[in-house]
């Protein structure tokens, strides 16, 4: 059945605990709207969260949910998409909750391909512990802990869900709703774990970090929109991507035979060309790719685990324990036994 | 089957003059890891078993999982204690060893008691193994080896003129070495023949020319005791006067399986075992993960923080959820058990206990990790903990944590150890319909005014709250870690609101001890000492207080299955005696908890050796305690 | 300078007759998370301390970064006790209250002191923010405020007018609200105002406007004391005669962090601190990272396990290691800490305590980690235990760690919890070359026979076993988590060896205790009762104890800083009184030790509200047990 | 200095307790060889390992070693490195100790570029707790833990470390020696991180999972050397690696133009090319790539992390005690003070 919510519907009675003009407010909107617009019993979703104020997220939202501790989120979501298949999980989580403390449960729920939509909400920084740098903060970047600039080289979130097999990988920005939903869409759809990024803008601790594909000005430049089956152009058309000696390059659109322009398409098996438009940018610094980078289905691992159950029960029947216990050599004391003897010292 | 039969060892004359009868009997295979002790050991065992002796048994294998050939590190042991009566141990000293190379022989023979009976494979004895173990010169030759009734078998020679005809060849011909030592114990005590050839048929009925050897090995060692020279005595244990009924012989791993798999029926909750392997809990996992058809889902994850994690999330979910490691894993665990204790959802933590600290002596049995169960753990996060005695004990304790953990919505923590869980006995296969089942009410209605569901409005009888799972249309809640607001389960800081939800808390759990039956006390209720236990020393401290009491002095023995809460009647039992002694294999935590809650001055027996009690170290401290 | 003297407040002539003097003063500030309360609260303070004053401080903020503006969870508060003398705690019941808004008037009302004063910023009490408050008509105008003096100030309006020449504009303008509140208070408790400016025009010296801006609202408010017809009594707090010499006002967390430093250079280590953000213990690290020039290392790892292990490694290879947490990351750290004590190495592990369990009540203070900080771990890992009992003893706690740690090669807790770590206190600046020096000597040569080098061959005195850091010729070793063989530290499964180490590991700590101060007694030492207390109880537990003597009452109070092990006085001490008081921010966890130690029926007082206790919940326990 | 060692000065007192026939014999035979062939002194270096039969590996090391705990050898390395920039630093773990427990300290420590050798040994199983399949066990795999078959997708190792921004990425086999030594001398001359995932043959639990690059005949088709400089090519010639539509694909070297062939660059900035050429395979189970994937410089953690002491010892001279602590305004209470109060109650 499906039901005609409205965003409301999906509004808890807590109070929104943000700092004003923070970026999960409108990241909260976007997947409130979104889910309303699914018309699925609000019943059937699970959100799951780490700690973060992106972690905060669960409060909000009027379905089933855990906000529980840093980092183990995808492993507890883990267990309820494989325990019920009928529900629908997703894992809410932030830059240091998903790719520090907890990047080893994300990179192995995604090799899994566990059915859970993943939302990482990265703003570049610690917020919840006021201001310090994160796995994904700017190398030279100074802030409570590296008064004098980290030294952490960064990781780029896309390149390493891809390393690590993940069917589905995006990347989109907390301030583009319509983006936003249209990547939700796309995840929700998939059979599998589902990564986005989200550019999130931590107005007290990281201003104005993805400045480059959300200002006005800036984002005509810098953002590329991946588009399946289109060709990667950005810059009003006037920039272009190509592929040269194996590498993702940016080109002036006039300079190249447009059929040398890539074409995207987010269903490609093998994630070489997904991983090498990653490559395009280490950070929201200059051009930089967002939307869906693969799309590709394979096996889930909560399917398959009921895969087994329903064949082991239908090859074997379902299990009788006094059948079980008594298959491994049973032998009988009669009620009378000739050689009785009482207990002895031992 | 026809070709067992024909293959059939005849029966014999047990000629009375040459056959000693026994009440019980030691025996500890002892050989190479390759040299297969364990399953020499088991086979025996069950060939025992099925004879209608009582028994009880302990592996003892090396943490490597194959050091080099003929080295100390690499020695494998196998004791099992049979007996015409019931028995609680696997017994101390044996009075027979079988010890395939010398460096067995230098690891046990300390061991073998004062003219017991020493087997050993004489071919495996020359220069490279005896320097190997260490010895500069054969001991079998010296007086090392006096005192002892040694029978010496070429067993390398023999089992290769054996084979010869059932085509096994190369290196696979002395594999069926074991079998030969099986044929000459089986010969030398009486044991029945058949269900060991009936055995290797079934097991190797894939590999004919495998069990074919086997059984001829097996004769051959058979043969051997009866036309060798060596001795002329052999000996007899008749069968025990067990309880009527139909036995099984079971390791406590695969009983505490078996035993989730019942909770797991009684309660109607599909089974749910997230874990990462580690020794000694892996088998559970291993044994869970083949009865699938019991809808038991096991979930190997990327360690244990995801164990009890993905144990979480199916708690939420509405599974009966288990996980389970060892020390160093349980320690990973702790956070998310916190988690979990403040959530109040039930689940079960098993920890089979091995020697620590750190990685410690990973295939040892120790009880060191009873305080580290209670306090281990931020903040005040009491949890229920229960401990299985014995090894079919775990399968009752498994239902036990289970029916405590969903009455009152909290994690709970199952002990076992290296001990319980390797070793076997014989296992009256009870009635499971006799066991109550503890069916789960999930919550399906708002509980609170205008249709709200308050996640922590509390039953006020266990002061449990609603299990409300996803799915259930009207009660969507959110749940976390971050202290919740009385009956709304809403986030709070306040203050009252803490002290009200901690001491709420601590109250569920220490309500439980109504609920769990009270400490029995066995032997000499009216006795002065009173030897307290928990975990595996139950077959050690009820041997112990046996041997006291033939020795003509009272004992009284008692045993903690609930070690936290404590049962209700625990204080008034223990200050009924004028002594009470605590064997740990620990420095003494129970004895900590004892002096802290009762302010009682009991005294720790303790051994922290990686090793089980011997019976006779409990027996001549309370004889001690009683001079 | 100039520039700030020509902005100076002229000097007043205090005009006796309407001001009272006071022997101390309780002052809160409350107001929105934005409003900037820990600043001006902050500089109340500095003021004082400049002034000569004893004080004490306890902040209090919200969990979240920044709640919604006017709402009750967002609402931040500072209190601060002035004196003239030396006083111990930030005091109870506040004599003065600033309310910034509703939501502050509502959450703190409550504890102002009959008759004291309150000063509200009157252009707050709109419509929305009394709603937001839970207020439905302006308790301004209402009995809630009778029996207080009330000072209404229109705080926006001056703060606007004050700053509208200054260059500041928008949003920017009401922020130096905070001020105009500072200046009010500076005149209505005679506070210097020099110190104030000052610090204004060096902190905003590159916001020349904003300073300015501070300046004019801070002087507005001064003015408005003068000139308002609110009140005409203003008070006075003389400065205190505390001992001769230079104080500084600091943190526990500071303390802490400095003190580490301190301990690098009497043990002539590099310091390093591996470490996860994670309030309250985030600071040390902040602070640390800012010290580089110290030689410092500061490694923000990607959780807590990588935490202590990279401290682990610095600890092998030669450094001062230390690593940090709260209760959630002290759980994840638990099995590397065992590790650490198997290797016996030298490293620190602080735990800055806070509400639990689980995520808990992050920014409350509680004393609930005492249990898991020695029983935290699995297998027998008895580890020595530390705490520090104020602001200022952090520093010394962290030196007498290391010194433990480095000493006896063993980890070392080091607990502080959120009430040390955040308060202040004067401190007075020690002579830095009188705190005795503890230079390592690293392993030279090696130690045993034919030149090997034996890394668990101990020290007879100390039992610490070498300390041998790579790059040392002829020392390469190998260490690990497995059971070690004495003396060698070769891998060793014997049982016999298991004992023995067991019992070494556990005997080289418990030895410490011959090391350690002995536990004072403080007050009447022939008193029949003892308040025994531990950590951040010192303070609330001494002020206590005054209060009792002054109602002619004889009590005695012991503290300690060191847990695990005891001092060795510590029984004898115990057993010399009658009854014996352990005040606890947890369940009773020192008391059940103390139970459990020397089955002594001491009486707990315990609070689990995630706030310190007041010094009238223990005088008040106090005179009960006298009685 | 360098010294004249032989192998056997990097052997120790301890017998080595491996399974007779187990590949970790002979990976630490050709690491002990390496070692001795580099004349450096014994001491400066240190082996740490995590727990498994590989991480056995540092008692068999004559050098400074630890046996820590499962999966944090990466992390405890880290704090040996940065604080003794003196020390060669290597880590020994296997695919359940560095990919399973221990793959979040890894990636961290490959994305920061600490100086660590890092040598994870992958056998596809836990081979010390006696056979469940591992994060690299191929699907279907039927193990202790899995006897219906393994359901978990495994993790590429090189894919994996390459999305960790790894600096260095080889792979190497158990039974080829000389091959084994060549990486280790690239990995020991590159600065920064090193990953090797070295194939190594548990003959009790996961018997010749590695044949088709080992086994005399396999190998000959199967086995893809990657050489620095010369074209990617295979099977004696007859098979190549080109780029087709951005991805690495074999074809038949007669049937493309000579010039379209790969030409293995180990140093390419970009990662994307040896991204995809660990494509080609996903498990040692048809064509599989050996050598060096990866070999580019960047600041190394342990170098910025002294950097940065050096440089604020120099600008702020080296830190003074007593001077900080009284940086933060401080008072003098006078010899004789006047307003003299005793301490009252409070
Ligand atoms: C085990 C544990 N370690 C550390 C913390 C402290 N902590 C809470 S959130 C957080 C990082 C938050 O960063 P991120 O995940 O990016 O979320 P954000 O606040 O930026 O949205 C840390 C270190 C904790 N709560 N628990
Ligand atoms: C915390 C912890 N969890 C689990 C274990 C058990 N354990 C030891 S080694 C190992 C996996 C070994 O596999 P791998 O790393 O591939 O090494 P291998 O034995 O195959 O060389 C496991 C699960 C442990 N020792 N400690
Ligand atoms: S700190 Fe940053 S991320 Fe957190 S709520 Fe505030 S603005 Fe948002
Ligand atoms: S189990 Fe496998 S990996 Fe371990 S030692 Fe034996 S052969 Fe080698
Ligand atoms: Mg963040
Ligand atoms: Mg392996």
């Amino acid at each position: 059945m499906t039901l005609d919510y409205t965003r409301s519907d999906f509004q808890t009675d807590q109070e929104v605990r943000w700092c004003p003009g923070c970026g999960d407010y409108t990241i909260l909107a976007s997947v409130q709207q979104f889910l309303a617009g699914l018309g699925r019993p609000r019943e059937e979703f699970v959100f799951v969260s780490g700690i973060g104020c992106a972690s905060r997220f669960p409060y909000y939202v009027n379905t089933y949910g855990m906000h529980s501790i840093h980092g183990r989120a995808p492993a507890i979501a883990t267990g309820i998409a494989s325990t019920r298949p009928d529900l629908s999980v997703w894992v809410i989580t932030g830059d240091g909750d998903g790719m520090s403390i907890g990047g080893n449960h994300l990179i192995h729920a995604l090799r899994r391909n566990v059915n859970l939509k993943i939302l990482m909400f990265n703003n570049q920084i610690y917020g919840l512990t006021k201001g310090q740098y994160s796995p994904t903060s700017e190398v030279g970047k100074t802030t409570k802990s590296s008064p004098h600039g980290s030294i952490d080289y960064p990781f780029n979130p896309v390149s390493l869900a891809l390393g690590a097999e993940a069917s589905f990988v995006a990347r989109t920005v907390d301030m583009d709703r319509n983006h936003t939903q249209a990547i939700l869409e796309k995840a929700y759809a998939h059979e599998g774990s589902s990564f986005i990024e989200i550019y999130q803008n931590c107005n007290v601790f990281n201003d104005k970090a993805f400045i480059q594909v959300t200002g006005k000005e800036e984002r005509v430049h810098n953002r590329i929109d991946l588009e399946h089956g289109k060709p990667v152009v950005f810059d009003g058309g006037a920039k272009a991507v190509i592929f040269r000696d194996g590498q993702a390059t940016i080109v002036d659109s006039s300079s190249v035979d447009p059929k040398a322009i890539v074409v995207h398409d987010e269903t490609r098996p093998d994630p070489s060309v997904a991983f090498a438009l990653s490559r395009l940018s280490h950070g929201p610094y200059g051009p930089t790719p967002l939307g869906v980078f693969r799309n590709v289905t394979r096996p889930t691992y909560d399917a398959e685990m009921n895969r087994q159950i329903a064949e082991a029960t239908s090859k074997r029947g379902p299990g009788d324990l006094d059948k079980l216990i008594r298959s491994i050599g049973t032998w009988t004391v009669a009620e009378t036994d000739p050689s009785g003897n009482g207990s002895k010292g031992n | 089957m026809a070709e067992a039969t024909e293959q059939s060892i005849p029966e014999r004359e047990a000629d009375a003059s040459t056959t000693e009868v026994l009440d019980r009997l030691v025996i500890r295979f002892a050989g190479d890891s390759g040299d297969g002790m364990q399953l020499a050991g088991g086979r025996f065992t069950d060939a025992s078993a099925l004879f209608g002796n009582d028994l009880a048994t302990l592996p003892n294998f090396p943490a490597e999982i194959r050091a080099p050939a003929g080295t100390l590190p690499g020695v494998s042991s196998f004791q099992v204690q049979i007996a015409d009566f019931d028995i609680l141990t696997a017994g101390d000293a044996p009075d027979c060893l079988v010890a395939m190379n010398p460096a067995a022989l230098m690891k046990h023979l300390k061991d073998l008691r004062e003219g017991g009976t020493l087997i050993v494979n004489s071919d495996a004895f020359d220069e490279r193994n005896l320097s190997k173990a260490g010895y500069d010169s054969n001991p079998l030759d010296s007086a090392l080896v006096a005192g002892y009734r040694v029978i010496e078998a070429p067993m390398d020679e023999l089992t290769k003129l054996a084979v010869k005809d059932t085509g096994v060849s190369g290196r696979d011909v002395l594999r069926s070495k074991n079998f030969f030592a099986l044929g000459l114990m089986a010969w030398l005590f009486h044991r029945p023949t058949q269900p060991t050839i009936d055995w290797v048929n079934q097991k190797f009925s894939r590999l004919p020319e495998v069990a074919a050897a086997n059984i001829a090995s097996f004769k051959a060692g058979y043969n051997f005791g009866e036309t060798t020279e060596a001795t002329k005595v052999t000996f007899e244990v008749r069968p025990a006067s067990l309880p009527p009924g139909t036995y099984t012989n079971i390791t406590g791993n695969q009983a505490l399986a078996w035993g989730l798999i019942a909770a797991s029926e009684k309660s109607g909750l599909p089974l749910f075992y997230g874990t990462y392997p580690i020794t000694p809990a892996s088998d559970i996992l291993h044994e869970l993960s083949r009865h699938k058809n019991f809808g038991v889902r096991t979930f190997q994850a990327e360690d244990e923080i995801a164990g009890v994690g993905s144990a979480i999330g199916a708690a939420f979910a509405g599974s009966l959820a288990v996980t389970g490691s060892s020390g160093p894993g349980i320690a990973l665990k702790s956070e998310a058990i916190s988690l979990a204790f403040m959530l109040e959802l039930p689940m079960i933590i098993i920890n089979v206990q091995r020697g620590g600290p750190s990685t410690g002596l990973p295939t040892k049995p120790e009880q060191s990790d009873l305080l580290f169960s209670l306090y281990g753990r931020h903040g005040e996060s009491p949890i229920p903990v229960v401990a299985a005695a014995t090894p079919s004990d775990a399968f009752l304790m498994a239902i036990e944590a289970a029916r405590l953990a969903i009455t009152y919505m909290t994690p709970v923590l199952l002990l076992s150890d290296n001990y319980v869980a390797n070793a076997s006995e014989p296992w009256l296969i009870p009635d499971l319909d006799s066991i109550p089942e503890f069916k789960v009410e999930f919550a399906k209605h708002p509980n609170g005014p205008d249709g709200k569901f308050l996640p922590y409005m509390r039953n006020m009888q266990t002061f449990a709250r609603p299990w409300a799972v996803p799915g259930t249309p009207g009660l969507e809640h959110r749940i976390g870690g971050l202290e919740k607001e009385a009956v709304s389960g809403n986030i709070s800081y306040d203050p009252s609101n803490h002290q009200l939800m901690t001491d709420t808390r601590a109250w569920k759990v220490a309500n439980i001890a109504s609920d769990i039956p009270p400490v029995v006390v066995e032997g000499d209720e009216d006795a002065d000492i009173l030897v307290l236990g928990w975990g595996s020393t139950y077959g050690a401290n009820k041997a112990a207080a046996r041997r006291v009491r033939l020795a003509g002095h009272k004992v009284a023995t008692a045993h903690l299955r609930h070690l936290n809460p404590f049962p209700q009647n625990l204080g008034d039992v223990l200050r009924s005696y004028e002594k009470v002694l605590i064997p740990e294999l620990n420095t003494g935590q129970l004895l900590r908890l004892i002096r802290a809650e009762f302010l009682l001055n009991a005294t720790g027996l303790n051994k922290v050796a990686g090793e089980p009690f011997k019976v006779a170290e409990i027996a001549d401290k309370i004889m001690e305690m009683i001079k």
